[in-house]
């Protein structure tokens, strides 16, 4: 029984973190502001929740896992929370999604973005 | 009760604090901070006795044994000090509420008096304490006082020099931080006493000698020793005058006591003054600061810069006596640290009365205060006179120990360039004398009358206990030898 | 040797850069943050010291018998304290510099100072 | 293995924060670099400091220096003041301690000299001496005592340091002045309020869960309040300054400030009046384990009020200085426009 929740977990485990490995590589190659943001946005939600996830399968005692649980629930609440605040702020500051007709003029308009 | 005098000196004006925050009535915080500051002055007066009489005393806090818990060892070094501190703060207590009324707004006296109240319990706590890290703990209570009670001058120079003193005073701190942490790393014990114990087997160490380093030079940083003074005379110039008068006679006095225990008591005098030729090393910076400061002072036009300098000068010659390592030397500096409190709190209460009348402390507003304001100046002349070292005030004490203590070593030009450094202290004395009693008032100061007698009367206590004690030093002296003669081991 | 020591090395190049932040930087922000980093490589040195290999959290419970050394972890925690507590007595003196010399960079500061000394002496002069 | 990797993550985050000019990017590197330092010291089996160093170094000093930013702009000149003697200084104090290190005992050595003198009855008898597990706690609360108060203080002189740099008379706003603005701000931060309003009070649970969990686990005063606080600062973010200022008076938070440290004196004064040494518990009630454990529960209860309420008056003094001068520009605004 045991060595099938070692090979689930382990799994889990490897998903979540090449989750996290793409967020981190779409950071830095998508173009504009939203696209990194969307990629940030993945690793939140989806690999921080399969990490845990993994390892509430591995917790010996039941402390440790309703900790784990917990956890969980809270990223999940704050991660998209994050996320779109972060996206009106950006808005509210005049960054313009970048699309293929008006590529120029939302070069300028990113440069001048100040988040505050 | 009496068993418990060691804790009560710290805790009184600490919980004094808090409770005068409560309070929230300026008048009736006052007389509660001056009966605590009191307080604080007669346990320290009976410590004294009890030290004197009885020898060491330790108390050790929440019932555990030195190692394991924080012990407080009170022995004739920190008696004379909690003495002069907490003395210092209750003359200068009783002046403040006049003071503060012309120069710290109405809404800000409560605060006031609860950082004056932190600063005193932080200097009390490093003072009383046998424990390494309580000594940075309340080294750093005493400090973010400091930076804020210094915030609160008028002018917008004193943040920018509170500011520098916060950098420069939290590096300082990190560093002794540092040299607590690698003896402690060396000795698996953070008890002063203990640690004197079990440095002398890892003293050969690299680590021991850099910690050494690392602890003298945040003490020089805290102490404002010549090369690492910059930030004093702004900080002491901007704060508001009491705030001056305070920290002058008490915050650097603090600091020489630090580098006294540290290097006495906890690394031992051999190893401190043969792992480095600290004896050169700190009479050629004592001697540099007493001449370049003095010089700096002789070109002040503001009156507080001008004793601000000198006040550096004067650390300098406290150094002097403590690179000597002898029994007089160290004497001589324990004794110019009581004579220096009462000169220094003497010019800078009455300072603070010319700031009172006249509103600033520029030269040029001194002129003709002779005949204005006669006792304020008499004072002035009478704490001046006393820098120089007259004969019959109490300069002359220290000098003459200072000068003693270079004699018996055989060091002449050194006695010699002391003497010389006490002829700068004329120049700059007689400056601001000349001003005050051999012009005319400007024209805008005419009607400025004598200080109230709130002011005169800590003024002139401390004046007569200027002369006092320079002529009677039974007291001075006696404990001064004590102390000395307890750090060397000397059985007294 | 230098898997033993390398700990304190890092530490030690951290030490320097906080340091040096403090000192080379004229934003007065940028000091306060040189100065955390400088007290938080001191607070990272005292924990290296305190940990044992192979030991746990000083947190008691059966069947554990090597713990690492609780005292550094107690006088870190003071030091924390100590450390924010500057941090926040240095940001609003930083705020109120703003407010009155309307500038936080050093340089423009000892300027201002300075022009001010220079025109009392002046005013000195002529009076 | 994973500590190295840590550190030298922590050592280019502050090569980056030396080079960068942006000072947003730097404080939100200086929340990075405290966070990092927080898991380094996970990793070094030193719970409670971690807890404590996300808590504060990572949560609320990066909060103060953001708020400090909005006031003060973003920029930071280039110019570096003589980057050369600055060098020199570093590069001896620097060449000073690796000289030091060469005689220290190896990292995680068991046999270090700390190992061997006061720490081994810390281990061995504070179970039958104050009978928690948490050794931290019992030598933060017990046999160092004092330290902890000492601390206190310190906490306790930078709320009135702040106080008295930033206090400001408020001017009066009314009610309904003060609901217009939060009308305002509700239909602009819509989702966000929505999310505080279910998350404050799980905050607040958490924060008295690790307030009085002290003893068992990592926590304890300092973490507890400085968790209760960071929850009243994001409702004071999110719900406006003023409404926040009606909900929590600056009197009554000065005050509670004042009775944490009064509270952990007097649990001294009383072991003094029933005849043990300062702060000495084990004459607080008739059998010593249970005077240890009532002795540390009402410091840390003391500590956490302390922290707690200063950390709330240091974050609205900072906003508040921030409303003064957006007001005082509005007024010299209206007058330039004016005249």
């Amino acid at each position: 029984m045991d060595i099938i929740i070692t090979i689930c977990s382990g799994f889990l485990l490897l998903v979540g973190s090449f989750l996290c490995i793409s967020g981190g590589i779409g950071l830095l190659r998508f173009p504009d502001f939203y696209t990194r943001m969307h990629a940030v946005g993945v690793t939140d939600t989806l690999g921080a929740g399969m990490i845990l996830v993994g390892l509430m399968m591995l917790s010996t005692d039941f402390l440790v896992f309703a900790k784990l649980v917990m956890v969980l629930l809270f990223t999940l609440l704050i991660g998209p929370t994050t996320s779109h605040v972060l996206a009106k702020a950006a808005f509210h500051n005049g960054v313009r999604p970048k699309d293929s007709n008006n590529l120029e003029q939302s070069k300028e308009k990113e440069n001048t973005s100040s988040i505050l | 009760m009496i068993a418990h005098l060691p804790i009560l000196q710290v805790i009184i004006p600490l919980l004094a604090a808090p409770i005068c925050l409560l309070l929230n009535r300026s008048k009736l915080v006052w007389l509660f901070s001056l009966l605590a500051s009191g307080l604080a002055f007669s346990i320290s007066i009976l410590l004294l006795q009890q030290v004197m009489t009885s020898g060491v005393i330790s108390y050790e806090l929440g019932g555990w044994q030195a190692p394991w818990g924080i012990e407080y060892r009170i022995d004739n070094l920190n008696a004379f000090l909690l003495l002069i501190i907490s003395g210092i703060s209750t003359v200068v207590l009783f002046a403040a509420q006049t003071s503060i009324e012309k120069e710290i707004p109405k809404d800000k006296h409560v605060y006031f008096y609860v950082l004056y109240l932190l600063s005193l319990t932080g200097m009390l706590g490093i003072v009383a304490t046998g424990d390494a890290f309580n000594v940075f703990v309340f080294l750093e209570i005493s400090s973010l006082s400091a930076y804020a009670l210094i915030a609160m001058g008028n002018k917008r120079q004193a943040l920018w020099a509170s500011y520098q003193y916060l950098i420069m005073g939290t590096i300082g701190a990190t560093f002794i931080l540092i040299g607590i942490g690698l003896m402690y790393q060396m000795t698996g014990t953070l008890n002063m006493e203990d640690l004197s114990q079990r440095l002398p087997e890892v003293a050969q160490t690299r680590t021991v000698f850099v910690s050494f380093v690392f602890v003298i030079v945040g003490v020089c940083l805290k102490l404002a020793m010549f090369p690492l003074h910059l930030w004093l005379p702004n900080a002491y110039a901007y704060a508001p005058s009491i705030v001056t008068a305070f920290f002058a006679a008490t915050a650097t006095k603090v600091a020489v006591y630090l580098l006294i225990r540290f290097t006495f008591s906890v690394f031992g005098l051999s190893f401190s003054f043969t792992t480095i030729p600290l004896q050169t090393l700190f009479m050629a910076l004592g001697l540099f600061g007493i001449f370049v400061a003095s010089t700096t002072a002789i070109y002040q036009s503001n009156v507080k810069h001008l004793f601000a300098y000198s006040s550096i000068a004067q650390i300098g010659y406290m150094i002097v006596g403590f690179s000597l390592s002898t029994v007089t030397g160290l004497t001589a500096t324990l004794l110019h640290m009581f004579n220096h409190a009462l000169m220094k709190g003497a010019i800078f209460l009455a300072l603070a009365a010319v700031v009172y009348r006249v509103g600033n402390v520029e030269l040029k507003n001194f002129r003709g205060l002779g005949r204005q304001m006669p006792l304020t100046m008499a004072a002035i002349v009478i704490g001046g006179l006393s820098l120089i070292g007259v004969p019959l005030t109490v300069g002359f004490v220290s000098k003459w120990y200072l000068l003693t203590a270079l004699v018996e070593q055989g060091w002449w030009p050194i006695a010699v360039l002391i003497l010389l450094g006490s002829m700068l202290a004329v120049v700059y004395v007689w400056r601001v004398i000349e001003v005050a009693y051999f012009k005319e008032p400007l024209e805008q100061n005419v009607e400025v009358k004598e200080a109230p007698m709130s002011f005169l009367i800590p003024i002139w206590t401390l004046v007569i206990a200027n002369i006092y004690f320079g002529i009677d030093t039974r007291l001075s002296v006696q404990v001064a030898e004590a102390a000395a003669q307890s750090l060397f081991g000397v059985s007294p | 040797m230098l898997i033993g020591l390398f700990n304190d090395w890092i530490v030690v190049v951290l030490m320097m850069i906080g340091l040096y932040i403090v000192i080379a930087h004229g934003n007065l922000i940028k000091k306060l943050i040189g100065l955390t980093i400088f007290q938080t490589s001191v607070f990272i040195f005292y924990i290296s010291m305190a940990k044992i290999d192979g030991g746990t959290a000083p947190i008691l419970a059966d069947g554990i018998t090597q713990y690492s050394n609780p005292l550094p972890h107690v006088l870190i925690l003071t030091a924390i304290v100590v450390g924010i507590a500057t941090t926040a007595l240095g940001l609003s003196l930083v705020v109120r510099i703003k407010e009155s010399y309307n500038s936080i960079e050093e340089e423009e500061i000892q300027q201002q100072d300075n022009d001010e000394q220079l025109s009392t002496n002046k005013a000195e002069e002529n009076a | 293995m994973i500590d190295i990797v840590l550190l030298s993550l922590l050592v280019v985050i502050a090569i980056a924060i030396i080079r960068m000019k942006d000072l947003f990017a730097v404080v939100m590197l200086t929340g990075i670099y405290g966070l990092l330092s927080a898991s380094f010291f996970v990793a070094m089996d030193a719970v409670d400091v971690a807890f404590t160093e996300a808590a504060v170094g990572a949560g609320i000093s990066t909060l103060l220096m953001l708020v400090v930013i909005t006031m003060t702009g973003r920029k930071e000149k280039s110019t570096r003041h003589k980057p050369l003697s600055a060098l020199f200084v570093v590069m001896l104090t620097g060449g000073l301690l690796i000289y030091g290190t060469l005689d220290m005992p190896y990292f995680g050595s068991a046999d270090a000299p700390i190992h061997k003198h006061t720490s081994p009855r810390y281990i061995n008898d504070s179970m039958e001496e104050i009978g928690i597990p948490n050794i931290v706690t019992s030598v933060l609360a017990s046999y160092r005592a004092f330290d902890t108060f000492g601390e206190v203080v310190v906490i306790f002189t930078a709320g009135i340091g702040v106080l008295t740099l930033l206090c400001v008379a408020r001017s009066q706003k009314n009610d309904e002045e003060i609901d217009s603005i939060n009308d305002s701000m509700h239909q602009q931060h819509l989702v966000i309020r929505i999310v505080a309003k279910m998350l404050i009070p799980f905050i607040f649970l958490f924060a008295l869960y690790v307030q009085f969990h002290g003893d068992f686990g990592p926590g304890g005063g300092f973490q507890a309040g400085v968790i209760f606080a960071s929850a009243i600062i994001l409702y004071a973010m999110l719900f406006g300054l003023s409404t926040a200022r009606k909900v929590i008076n600056q009197t009554f938070v000065q005050v509670i400030a004042a009775l944490g440290v009064l509270l952990y004196g007097s649990v001294g004064i009383v072991s003094l009046m029933n005849g043990g040494n300062f702060l000495d518990y084990n004459v607080l009630s008739s059998n010593p384990i249970a005077g240890q454990h009532l002795g540390i529960l009402l410091i840390e209860w003391g500590v956490g009020c302390t922290v707690a309420s200063v950390m709330v008056v240091i974050f609205f003094n900072f906003a508040g200085r921030r409303a003064f001068q957006q007001h005082k520009k509005q007024a010299q605004d209206k007058e330039s426009s004016a005249c």
